[in-house]
């Protein structure tokens, strides 16, 4: 009995093989053939549609199941706001244009961003920016362990259903160019004019400020410093969503031309916020002397503009920026550069609060080097 | 349980106590200068102000470790009481008096050489060679 | 190149210990300071008496297991144990135990006689800061490197800067600990002229085994004129590129950690700078204090010793780097 | 000597049938995966020093890399980082995970045989400490391969393993690993004191038993000593790398050398609790092979006796260089040359058995490797000497001297005398021997391999080359040194590769055919099953199988005492401490899962907190708890039966309460662990008080808060033992049900908790904090440890109350309730002495 069971059990495993084996079989035969139309003005079955909506939103909730850490601040809007209008509007449309007749014809076509925010939660956003979609033209981020640039973006995309056309000009039109999303292809893949007015949709034009205080002020830094980040963004030794495609697309004249033009104007300090004064303080002795028991240099012994120009200047700079910077350093994404690999050392120094304190200071600061200030030195007892 | 059953356990418990204070005298008496000169020499040279002067030192650690010598001698003099003590009349083995009196013998020494270190260091100086 | 005068001694010193591998630079059995010589002895005799009892120990093992049967009767006896294994080590650690302790006396008389501290040195990871202090009593500091009169007793303050590291000369002298929170005092004598090697015997983390010092034993006229070179600023650049290297030390920022005294490097964290061209080591003691090692811990620090808190400063164009390292060892 | 065969057997007539397949059943060792709830000692014995075994080898193949590393200067064959954790991890396991377990091991495979025990008496403590151990041991062990395994070297010396110097969870995985360890230790020292006091065979006195029990018997002692000391230590650590208490940072008044003081405490005690078991087994080699008591067997219990004592005089000679007075020094020299003599006593011991043998000392390869110990123990004893001399010392320490010393001395005092063991005692465990010809390849490998390993070392010390270094420039006299040195280590290699080939090739456990091959004379070697001995036999001498003809066949007959199953469960003959007379029978647990669960959920909940999962690590200490319960609730049986006949007249009842029940002593050695523990924190508050006073009360930290508060914590200490007197007398007769007594019990374990929350609380509000300096640090540490023990008394207080609601327990059946008292006694005692120690010492001082 117990010999006849078995023998029915092994027959019941060598007619489900031989299905297995056949549709198998069938399945190459039909991809051997060249007999399915990959075209993209031939449109899926309604069900595979369907199949493929359902594989993709399921997709994104369970993935998006790790993302945590959204940073709430209001200063982020204008920051993803004038990336979208450079990157995503050229396919995804905007409040201020239709989409482009070519990017309708591709299949799927990128679908229009105006309720992405009811459909998605922030979570599921980031994860769809952060990585893109297989097979849809839908890229990933490209700046490597950039999480907090995407951010930035899908905060805008977050209040973009409350956008009308008008404040989203308010919003991307510093520089005035909002309109060129207007065009056939997307901004940074053309590298025509307005070079200067493209880094200022960010960065500021002459005596304006960033549209952020996640982005530093170029303004008055030296060309070398300038130009030497431009070259890292464009070979890849410093990362960024945001910079290296616009390096990428910048020729070597080019980059000489801008970092001049950004290193002639004025310095602008960043708006004054109330600082707790004896973090100030804190922050002034760390800058001034360092902290020699935790190995730390001062900061203005380097960044203070009396050093090699390839150093950029602090004073002035806001403290999102460089407290961003630094949790780049600490997080390794900034150390493939010899100059990142000198200060990748400093900043693991650095502990939270001393970070906080210095970065307070430094931004509080109007003169590159305080009057004031006792040479590294004064540490010595 | 009746209370002479208890009484009789408690009387076997202890005479186990009693036998290893009896086998473990000496150690126990070494443990004890060990642990007092070690500690007030080091608690002396710690605090005091000018340690190198406090002749009171050298004097009291002299004075612990003559009296565990002598608490030694006294429980070797002593030995045959103490034995009828624990083990009363006829039971006790000459195993327990030999491992006794030779763990007496090795802790005198033990003692006798840290009284050779007082003997030849002066108190609270830095060990430096 | 001018030298002063007191060079030779080193340049002899430093070539013997390049040439020759010198065995016995970093050795207690080479010993050239007062207190290495009286543990050395103390060390022979003591190592003879442990030798003689393990002889006894075997001879009497032998015979245990292949003497013949008389012997191995007599030998099976409690008195052999109470005489051989109670009496017997009692007797000789008796002697030895008074011998040590009498060493030890002499040291600690000796140490309690020297009064001044003139030489503060600073365990540091991984690093040594010496701090002299000369005749009037201004402070003169170094790193990495012992120099020390000869034949004059001299008390080292021993400090740490962070864990715990233990300085240890084996020729001149035992070790000792610098604790957090501690100063312990080392008088040393050496009696010996030229160089030897001390190193780091705490373990300290990442680069320990990478954290040594040279001692450089001078005749007396020597060290002070020594001194009185060390206390003042440092050489001022006379070629090209020295002035070059002199510019790119101050323009890298190298001066936020490292002084040189006499120019705006006033920096604390790393070590002091001002005579590093006159040291035999640089690294504490990892490579020659010569300008292509210059050169090559500051742009390979990292290979050369992991861990070490300084960073790599790799964007030096050649001849930049060429102009710094001429720089630094112009420094002595 | 001579006794005359006894005739009177206990039980002279023959045994039932069916007798013999009864005590199988009982005491079989359950087969496929649930051999993992097995708790008989053999089959727990067994696999603990396997697993010992593998941790041995593991660590061992750490050390081959690093003298891989180590054959050329300025090597980096491994990189610097992965040299120190390699170190640390290499250290650590020797000491924690190989050594120490492997003797508790051997305690508990060898001491029942010896003592002719059923079993020890807490045969699951035993496989609960030994399956904490597994998992803790391997989760630390594995760390080396996720470049996370502490690299702080094995001693662990802050202030670099503080988190300023050591971020990162490298260093508490080291913490996890000791913890675990310490856990199995004090559980192994429990069961070795409790088994060698009162499982002894009726007849064998103290004077009789064997070298190897008597030194067991101190090592369990002397971990009751030495390890809360560690413990301590690591709880300090653990509490200033996590919350910032500073005990050991001297700016905030903590120092340093606590820690060294604290672990050397524990650290030297701990080479001789791994040596003198070791030396009790080739005390016990020995005169089986010579065919001749051991000659000075009193000598030798001295010898055990005074190297365990002196022992605890040692630890600063791990410290001769940090700076402490000469005089200091001259003491601990002193102490570290009177330890020398118990082992001098020792080895002309067993050379004069040798001489003794009637026929010349048979050679084969155990009795080689014992040679072997004695030559390599002699040289590691003598060096001993020389670093214990202390100006010497200031030379060779941390050198590659000291490496050289301690391997001879751990080496030769512990792994020869092992390797001994195995081909000893391997014929009980397994049906066959091991190889004998490749035995004597195994030892000439290891015992040339070893030396050349470590004697060239002596000189690369005094050449100058500092310990625990990753790499050594060349030109400095080293190369060839340590080039002879790395050969040596993969010859010793070598040998252990080839014992564990011939080990898997020969290894089948189950019995041996020839029952005491070596014709030893110790009771090891009687006819046995997986229940031990058919009957428990009474001795008359120290080697009755050469003194009583006829022993091991009238014992197999079952003509000796309890050659049934009388209570128709496990079971075991207690006798008297001192006299070994019958006492009763102790029931003991059969196989279990209560106890593996306890000990997968501890290790989980270590585990969790150690990557900073705080609240699955908290749902696994509940369900720890949880398991300890339902494992504890089995235990007290209570007179359920009349009294029981062993043979020979004897009736003995099978349950105890009071001074003789083997409970009552293993509560009376956690109290004594608990006390050590105390004892090292009293001693740690003085110690920092005498290097800082600076930062105490009233000067450097708020003023002590007023009377009232201690005081208010002394009058709930003091109505908590009121209570109890009332909780004793409301006890119900047997067979009522009266929860009086248990809830008095509880009150009085919330009057203990609630003195030390008052205490808290009185120096919260006088603005004290434990992060402020070193002196609140060791206030808040002091409350700390009282409120440690009030939740266990707390735990157990519960337990009893539900022991109450369940009707089991009364007047006689009241072993929950009289440990739960005496815990609760000796908490309120501590908390007392805590009491008066943080309020009186600053006003006495200040």
């Amino acid at each position: 009995m117990n010999v006849g069971r078995f023998r029915r059990a092994k027959s019941i495993a060598l007619i489900v093989l031989a299905t297995l084996v056949s549709l198998a079989l069938l399945a190459a035969a039909f991809i051997a053939s060249g007999l399915y139309n990959v075209a993209a003005s031939e449109s899926h079955f309604a069900v595979t549609t369907k199949l493929l909506a359902v594989t993709l939103r399921r997709s994104v909730e369970t993935h998006s199941l790790s993302v945590e850490g959204m940073p709430s601040d209001d200063d982020l809007v204008p920051l993803g706001a004038n990336h979208f209008a450079a990157a995503c509007a050229p396919c995804h449309g905007s409040p201020a244009a239709r989409r482009n007749p070519v990017v309708l014809n591709m299949l799927p076509a990128p679908p229009p961003l105006g309720e992405v925010a009811s459909r998605w939660s922030p979570e599921q956003l980031f994860w769809i920016v952060r990585h893109g979609f297989k097979y849809t033209g839908m890229p990933a981020w490209p700046g490597e362990g950039r999480d907090d640039e995407v951010w930035a973006l899908v905060a805008f995309l977050q209040r973009l259903p409350d956008i009308g056309e008008a404040q989203y000009r308010d919003l991307t039109g510093a520089a005035g160019i909002a309109d060129r999303t207007e065009g056939p292809m997307p901004a940074f893949a053309d590298p025509g004019a307005n070079l200067a007015r493209s880094c200022a949709r960010c960065h500021g034009a002459e005596g304006a400020p960033p549209v952020s205080r996640r982005v530093p002020a170029l303004h008055g830094q030296s060309a070398a410093y300038l130009e030497r980040a431009l070259r890292e963004y464009r070979d890849g030794t410093r990362s960024s969503g945001f910079m290296e495609p616009v390096a990428a697309a910048l020729a070597s004249g080019e980059i000489e031309a801008i970092v001049e033009d950004y290193a002639g104007y004025d310095r602008i300090g960043s708006p004054a916020v109330a600082k707790d004064a004896e973090s100030l303080e804190r922050g002034r002795l760390i800058a001034q002397n360092g902290v020699r028991e935790s190995g730390i240099p001062p900061c203005l012994a380097c960044h203070s503009g009396r050093a090699s120009k390839q150093f950029p200047v602090l004073a002035g700079l806001s403290a999102e920026y460089m407290t961003g910077q630094l949790s780049l350093w600490r997080r390794g994404l900034r150390d493939r550069s010899a100059y990142g690999a000198i200060m990748a050392v400093i900043a693991n120094r650095l502990s939270d609060r001393q970070i906080r304190d210095v970065t307070g200071y430094l931004e509080s600061l109007r003169d590159a080097r305080p009057a004031d200030a006792p040479d590294p030195g004064g540490a010595r007892e | 349980m009746t209370t002479g059953d208890s009484t009789r356990q408690t009387q076997r418990a202890v005479s186990i106590v009693w036998l290893l204070a009896y086998l473990l005298a000496g150690p126990l008496i070494w443990s004890v200068q060990f642990a007092i000169v070690y500690a007030l020499h080091a608690a002396a040279c710690a605090t005091a102000s000018e340690p190198a002067a406090e002749g009171w030192i050298p004097l009291a650690m002299a004075v612990v470790t003559g009296a565990c010598v002598a608490a030694a001698l006294a429980v070797v003099a002593c030995r045959g009481r103490l034995n009828r003590a624990i083990f009363g009349t006829g039971q006790g083995s000459r195993a327990y008096d030999v491992i006794s009196l030779l763990l007496i013998v090795l802790a005198t020494i033990a003692i006798l050489w840290s009284g050779l270190a007082m003997a030849l260091l002066q108190p609270c100086s830095l060990p430096q060679i | 190149m001018t030298r002063s005068p007191v060079r030779p001694h080193l340049v002899l010193a430093v070539a013997g210990i390049a040439l020759a591998g010198c065995e016995g630079v970093q050795s207690a059995l080479y010993a050239s300071g007062v207190e290495a010589r009286e543990i050395r002895l103390l060390f022979w005799v003591a190592t003879g008496v442990c030798a003689a009892v393990l002889l006894l120990v075997m001879v009497i093992g032998t015979l245990a297991l292949a003497g013949s049967t008389r012997v191995r009767a007599w030998l099976a006896r409690e008195q052999l144990v109470i005489a051989l294994g109670l009496i017997l080590p009692v007797v000789v650690l008796s002697g030895l135990l008074t011998y040590a302790l009498l060493v030890l006396q002499a040291g600690a008389a000796r140490n309690a006689s020297a009064t001044d501290s003139s030489v503060t040195i600073v365990g540091k990871r991984w690093w040594w800061e010496v701090v002299y202090r000369d005749a009037d009593g201004r402070s003169v500091v170094s790193a990495n490197e012992l120099r020390l009169p000869l034949g004059r007793p001299v008390s080292l303050r021993l400090v740490s800067d962070d864990v715990i590291h233990s300085f240890w000369a084996p020729n001149i002298a035992g070790k000792l600990d610098m604790i957090p929170g501690r100063v312990n005092r080392l008088t040393i004598q050496s009696d010996k002229l030229g160089v030897s090697r001390g190193q780091c015997a705490e373990y300290c983390g990442g680069p320990h085994a990478l954290m040594a010092f040279h001692v450089v034993t001078l005749p007396d006229a020597e060290y002070q004129a020594w001194l009185a070179r060390e206390a003042s600023t440092a050489r001022v650049p006379t070629t090209a590129a020295q002035r070059r290297g002199a510019a790119l030390f101050i323009e890298s920022g190298c001066g936020a950690c490292h002084s040189i005294r006499g120019t705006e490097a006033r920096g604390t964290i790393g070590p002091d700078l001002t005579h590093v061209g006159s040291r035999v080591s640089i690294g504490a003691a990892t490579l020659p204090a010569d300008a292509a090692s210059f050169a090559r811990w500051i742009t390979d620090n990292q290979h050369i010793k992991p861990e070490n808190l300084m960073p790599p400063f790799r964007h030096l164009a050649p001849e930049d780097l060429d102009a710094l390292a001429a720089y630094l060892a112009s420094l002595d | 000597m001579m006794v005359k065969p006894d005739r009177d057997l206990p039980n002279p007539g023959p045994r039932p049938a069916g007798e013999e397949d009864l005590l199988k059943r009982i005491w079989e060792t359950p087969k496929g995966w649930r051999v993992l709830s097995a708790v008989n000692n053999t089959a727990v014995g067994t696999a603990y020093l396997g697993i010992a075994f593998l941790f041995f080898l593991m660590a061992g193949m750490l050390a081959l890399v690093m003298r891989g590393q180590l054959a050329m200067p300025n090597s980096d064959l491994v990189s610097q980082d992965l040299y120190n954790q390699i170190f640390t991890v290499h250290g650590t396991t020797m000491m924690f995970l190989f050594a120490v377990p492997a003797i508790e091991a051997l305690g508990v495979l060898l001491l029942p045989q010896m003592l002719a025990a059923r079993d020890l008496p807490f045969p699951r403590l035993s496989a609960f400490a030994i399956w904490a151990y597994v998992i803790g041991g391997l989760v630390f062990f594995s760390t080396i391969f996720y470049d996370l395994a502490p690299k702080g070297g094995w001693f662990m010396y802050p202030p670099l393993t503080l988190t300023e110097y050591s971020p990162g969870n490298n260093a508490d995985f080291w913490l996890l690993g000791i913890g675990f360890i310490e856990i199995s230790a004090i559980a192994g020292a429990v069961e070795i004191v409790v088994g060698t006091l009162k499982t002894r065979p009726p007849g064998m006195t103290l004077a009789k038993m064997p070298i190897f029990a008597w030194s067991m018997l101190i090592f369990a002692g002397m971990i009751i000593f030495a390890f809360p000391a560690v413990i301590l230590a690591t709880m300090l650590l653990e509490i200033e790398r996590s919350f910032g208490w500073p005990f050991f940072s001297a700016d905030k008044g903590g120092d340093p050398l606590l820690w060294q003081h604290l672990f050397w405490f524990f650290g030297h005690p701990e080479v001789y609790i791994i040596f003198l078991p070791a030396a009790g087994l080739v005390s016990m080699i020995v005169p089986t092979i010579a065919r001749h008591p051991l000659v000075g067997y009193n000598l030798i219990v001295v010898a055990l006796i005074a190297a365990g004592f002196f022992s605890f005089g040692l630890w600063v000679h791990h410290m001769f260089t940090t700076g402490i007075p000469a005089l200091s020094l001259g003491f601990f020299s002193a102490a570290s040359m009177a330890v020398a003599i118990p082992s001098g006593i020792q080895v002309f011991s067993w050379i004069a058995t040798i001489a003794a043998g009637r026929r010349s000392f048979r050679i084969t390869t155990a009795s080689l490797f014992v040679l072997g110990f004695l030559f390599i123990f002699t040289i590691g004893g003598l060096t001993g000497v020389l670093v214990a001399l202390v100006p010497l010392d200031f030379q060779l320490h941390d050198s590659y001297f000291v490496v050289a010393h301690f391997h001879y001395v751990l080496v030769g005092g512990m792994v020869f005398p092992l390797f001994a063991t195995f081909y000893y005692w391997l014929p009980m465990v397994s049906r066959n021997p091991l190889s004998e010809r490749a035995g004597r390849w195994v030892f000439w490998l290891m015992f040339l391999g070893f030396n050349i390993t470590f004697l060239p070392m002596h000189a690369t010390g005094l050449l100058g080359m500092p310990r625990r270094v990753w790499t050594y420039p060349a030109g400095l006299g080293w190369e060839s040194l340590n080039m002879i040195s790395t050969i040596g280590a993969f010859v010793l290699g070598a040998g252990v590769l080839l014992f564990v080939i011939d080990l898997v090739r020969r290894f089948r456990p189950g019995e041996r055919e020839d029952q005491n091959p070596w014709g030893a004379g110790t009771l090891e070697w009687l006819p046995a099953d997986v229940y031990s001995t058919r009957s428990i036999p009474r001795v008359a001498s120290r080697e009755p199988l050469w003194d009583q003809p006829g022993l091991a066949k009238d014992v197999e007959a079952g003509r000796y005492y309890l050659p049934d199953a009388p209570t128709g469960g496990r079971e075991t003959i207690v006798t008297t401490p001192v006299e070994a007379e019958p006492e009763y029978i102790i029931r003991m647990p059969g196989n279990g899962w209560a106890h593996v669960w306890a000990a997968v959920f501890t290790a989980s909940s270590f585990l969790l907190l150690t990557v900073k999962l705080v609240v699955p690590a908290l749902i696994c200490a509940v369900l720890a708890i949880v398991s300890f319960i339902v494992w504890a609730w089995a235990l007290d049986h209570g007179p359920a039966r009349e009294p029981v006949e062993i043979g020979g007249g004897i009736r003995l009842a099978t349950y105890r309460t009071g001074p003789s029940s083997h409970s009552w002593w293993a509560m009376i050695v956690l109290i004594l662990v608990a006390a050590s523990l105390y004892v090292a924190f009293v001693f740690s508050y003085l110690y920092l008080w005498v290097v800082s006073p600076e930062v105490w009360a009233p000067n450097g930290a708020p003023a002590l808060p007023s009377l009232h508060w201690p005081a208010g914590a002394a009058l709930l200490l003091i109505f908590g033992t009121g209570v109890i007197v009332l909780a004793k007398r409301l006890l119900p007769e047997p067979g009522r049900r009266n929860l009086g007594g248990a809830c008095l019990l509880l009150l009085a374990a919330i009057c203990l908790a609630a003195a030390g929350a008052v205490e808290i609380y009185g120096h919260w509000s006088s603005g004290l904090r434990p992060t402020l300096n070193a002196y609140g640090a060791m206030v808040y540490m002091a409350s700390a440890l009282n409120l440690q023990v009030a939740l266990a008394v707390l735990i157990m207080a519960g337990f009893v109350v539900g022991r109450g609601f369940a009707g089991k327990l009364d007047r006689e059946r009241r072993v929950t309730f009289d440990n739960t008292l005496m815990l609760l006694l000796y908490g309120a005692g501590q908390t007392l002495l805590g009491l008066i120690l943080v309020h009186g010492f600053p006003r006495a001082v200040g």
